[in-house]
């Protein structure tokens, strides 16, 4: 189970795809946040792209892709029916003015109160932080959409952070391929549990502290 | 047009240790065109205000190799080895904003607005040492605006007064980097007559734009632009 | 469309004591309609953020007549003699703030900045007991942002999800004013299919609105809105 | 030649009209300003309106009045070819960023180091400011063209004003219908006076000082 896999990711992909509501306002950070189109099914979700762009439509076929339409991740994109551009400056007003509903983020770390570390590790240099400050401040909901451990297997659900915080706005919600936990006044709570797969066995890939929710799910 | 100049006129300007602010988002958007000729130009010890360092020896990422910079200032330059190694080497100084508040502090530096208060990046290293101050019960950062002595910005089209077009995410930081500096310049593909963008399309008005150089260096094929054969020049 | 409201429903939002954010300049860029369908309804002591109050009897100038405003917070009241005069008689207050950091505080409502430092109105009556603070030797005053319970927008267009289309000077303060409202209810004169406003000329994102009314009060003769006879209702 | 006449304001529009160079970006507050476009000769200004308009045209005719394109003083006008729209707070941003080159305001009183008050009257309601003082705070110079008195004779150039100010920004020039002046470090310097008019005459309807400029123009 502690493999990540392209199956993992996936798993990942689409337990978030489930949480987001039709017509939801969201931004996809970069990772397994861009596999999540692909597990909507008929709900339609307005995708909002920090370069300028709310409305990201599918993924262009090659003869069709134009570089001056692209994602934050730099991929080529082109504009769903009903698409707005705008700047920069714009573009994050909507971020951190709060008129995003949901982002969906990569992280290095999230402590047991919910604090997000996603943009740098100490020891290395640290050169990029891109918009990640700016979503974690802004969006309404923010869903941390992540491996549960690193690929040295060391736990990346941790009591604090060793990491840089990314901000003082707390996660709502963790997706990992073992578990998903939710976050109510600075408290752990697991309310779903991979199949086959035991409370003990998670206390060991997960640092932080967690309460198992009275409705939890043992067949995530 | 009066204020159409070819990129090596425009680019003079620039002297050595001034502040650039340059728009795109990676080369998306970026004016290939003018840092070529900036390359070309003796003006050193170059501080740049964009987003991004382009690519390995390409767009901002020139200015790498022809050792003009002496600092970057943006949100994500990880993507740029050279950027990287420079840092590392200690020949290049590099101050990191979050992207949001690099749009909102340029856009503030062309709005007479000296500073504001944000929530971005509250309670991270990137704002160690700065004021900080509740409001409503949040805490909130101060954050200065950025302005510069020459703008470069990317538009697809220009018209005959210097109004200009943007193109898709092309826009990105390009409007707001067209207002915070002393002299702005601006590469477009093409130049059309005034009157030929809707007043409601244009997004940098004319009064902004100093000098209009027209892209010669860059075709557009498969939706990427390619530099051309530069062996005529 | 799934936010169509009649003004009716969309108004009952309005609770007594809210404050309003009121798109427009005079009455060029007024919700016609919502007003009236306010002074239809029962909030009262209402705080109005708007540049001006119509003029008298019009616009918002109805909501004087009507007596449902305790305060008005905006550029530019004299215009409207009513104003004036329930001012004058203690049955108005009256908040003045400059037109230019009206907007930006309104901006500023809606990009989660807090407040900001700005060089309008330094030295002045109207910024007495504020802030102040140099910056590179000139001085600025600290400005807040404005938010609001209910925003009331007038745009010529929405499309079926709801992003606006603004007409020429039309537009003014409507833009800042969708993004600064908890609930944002537009009025318009033309409701098209989503795809049919350009990328580029959407004034306002869909998803700054939460209701979209259409205008069906006024129409409009000799490039002016003038009320119809709403004997058919 | 105290009497205010329509000859008076034409007198004032049109040397205002003359200082304006070719390609200037303009602001024309209410009143005698807004006479200055019939001045121009074959002089192209671009015409700022702070409502949101970048290129006023020529006035409309009736027929052709649309109130959804007015300028800030309310009244219809067109679009000049090469006009841009913008909302209100990119107007502003572009007067108060110091993007207007001139902004032609009219003046309450002004004192003789240039200070001016423009919006209010002490003892009457103020109830209005419009966009006054971002022009007053933004606009790179500022002219001022009023009448010499207010029409109950009293002197509106005078030594420290009465009436509030607008600003700690200082006009650059006064046109009146008696002379002009033009400041130079907080000091007042006399440049044109009118025809058959003595300085003798003039320091009688102006309280300020000022001084006499060596190249004084008597043909005004």
């Amino acid at each position: 189970m502690n493999k990540t896999s392209v199956t993992d990711k996936v798993k990942i992909a689409q337990r978030v795809a489930d949480e987001l509501q039709d017509g939801d306002v969201v931004n996809l950070g970069v990772g397994i946040p861009t596999l999540i189109p692909d597990y909507l099914g008929d709900k339609s979700l307005f995708l909002q792209s920090e370069n300028g762009l709310l409305g990201i439509g599918p993924t262009p076929p090659d003869d069709q892709v134009d570089m001056d339409l692209i994602s934050a991740s730099k991929k080529p994109i082109t504009m769903s029916p009903g698409a707005s551009l705008f700047s920069s400056s714009n573009s994050f007003a909507m971020i951190r003015g709060g008129h995003v509903d949901v982002a969906i983020l990569g992280a290095l770390q999230v402590d047991e109160t919910g604090e997000i570390a996603n943009w740098a590790v100490p020891g290395k240099d640290i050169l990029g932080v891109g918009g990640a400050m700016d979503l974690v401040a802004g969006a309404k909901k923010i869903i941390l959409s992540m491996t549960h451990q690193s690929k040295d297997k060391k736990p990346k659900i941790i009591k604090k952070l060793t990491f840089p915080r990314s901000g003082v706005r707390k996660a709502d919600m963790v997706v990992t391929e073992q578990a998903v936990f939710k976050f109510e006044n600075e408290t752990m709570i697991l309310t779903e549990i991979a199949e086959d797969f035991s409370i003990d066995q998670l206390k060991e890939s997960t640092e932080a502290n967690f309460v198992v929710s009275p409705e939890l799910k043992t067949d995530y | 047009m009066k204020k159409l100049r070819t990129a090596e006129e425009a680019i003079k300007k620039i002297k050595t240790g001034d502040i650039l602010l340059v728009g795109g988002f990676g080369l998306s958007g970026s004016p290939l065109t003018l840092i070529d000729a900036l390359t070309e130009h003796d003006a050193r010890e170059l501080t740049v205000v964009s987003n991004n360092l382009g690519e390995e020896g390409r767009g901002l990422g020139r200015l790498l190799v022809s050792q003009q910079l002496k600092k970057a200032i943006g949100s994500y330059f990880t993507t740029n080895r050279d950027a990287v190694k420079a840092w590392a080497a200690n020949d290049l100084e590099i101050e990191l904003i979050p992207q949001g508040t690099l749009a909102e502090s340029l856009r503030a530096g062309g709005a007479g607005i000296a500073a504001y208060f944000t929530r971005t990046g509250v309670g991270t290293e990137l704002v160690e040492g700065k004021e900080m101050r509740e409001f409503d019960g949040e805490p909130y950062v101060l954050e200065q605006a950025i302005k510069g002595e020459v703008s470069l910005v990317k538009a697809l089209k220009a018209d005959s007064l210097g109004n200009l077009y943007y193109h898709k995410t092309a826009m990105n930081f390009n409007p707001e980097v067209a207002t915070a500096g002393d002299l702005v310049i601006a590469e477009v593909d093409e130049i059309v007559e005034t009157g030929d963008i809707a007043p409601e399309d244009i997004g940098t008005p004319h009064i902004y734009v100093d000098y209009v150089v027209l892209n010669d260096r860059y075709i557009k094929e498969g939706g990427r632009y390619i530099e051309q054969n530069v062996g005529y020049r």
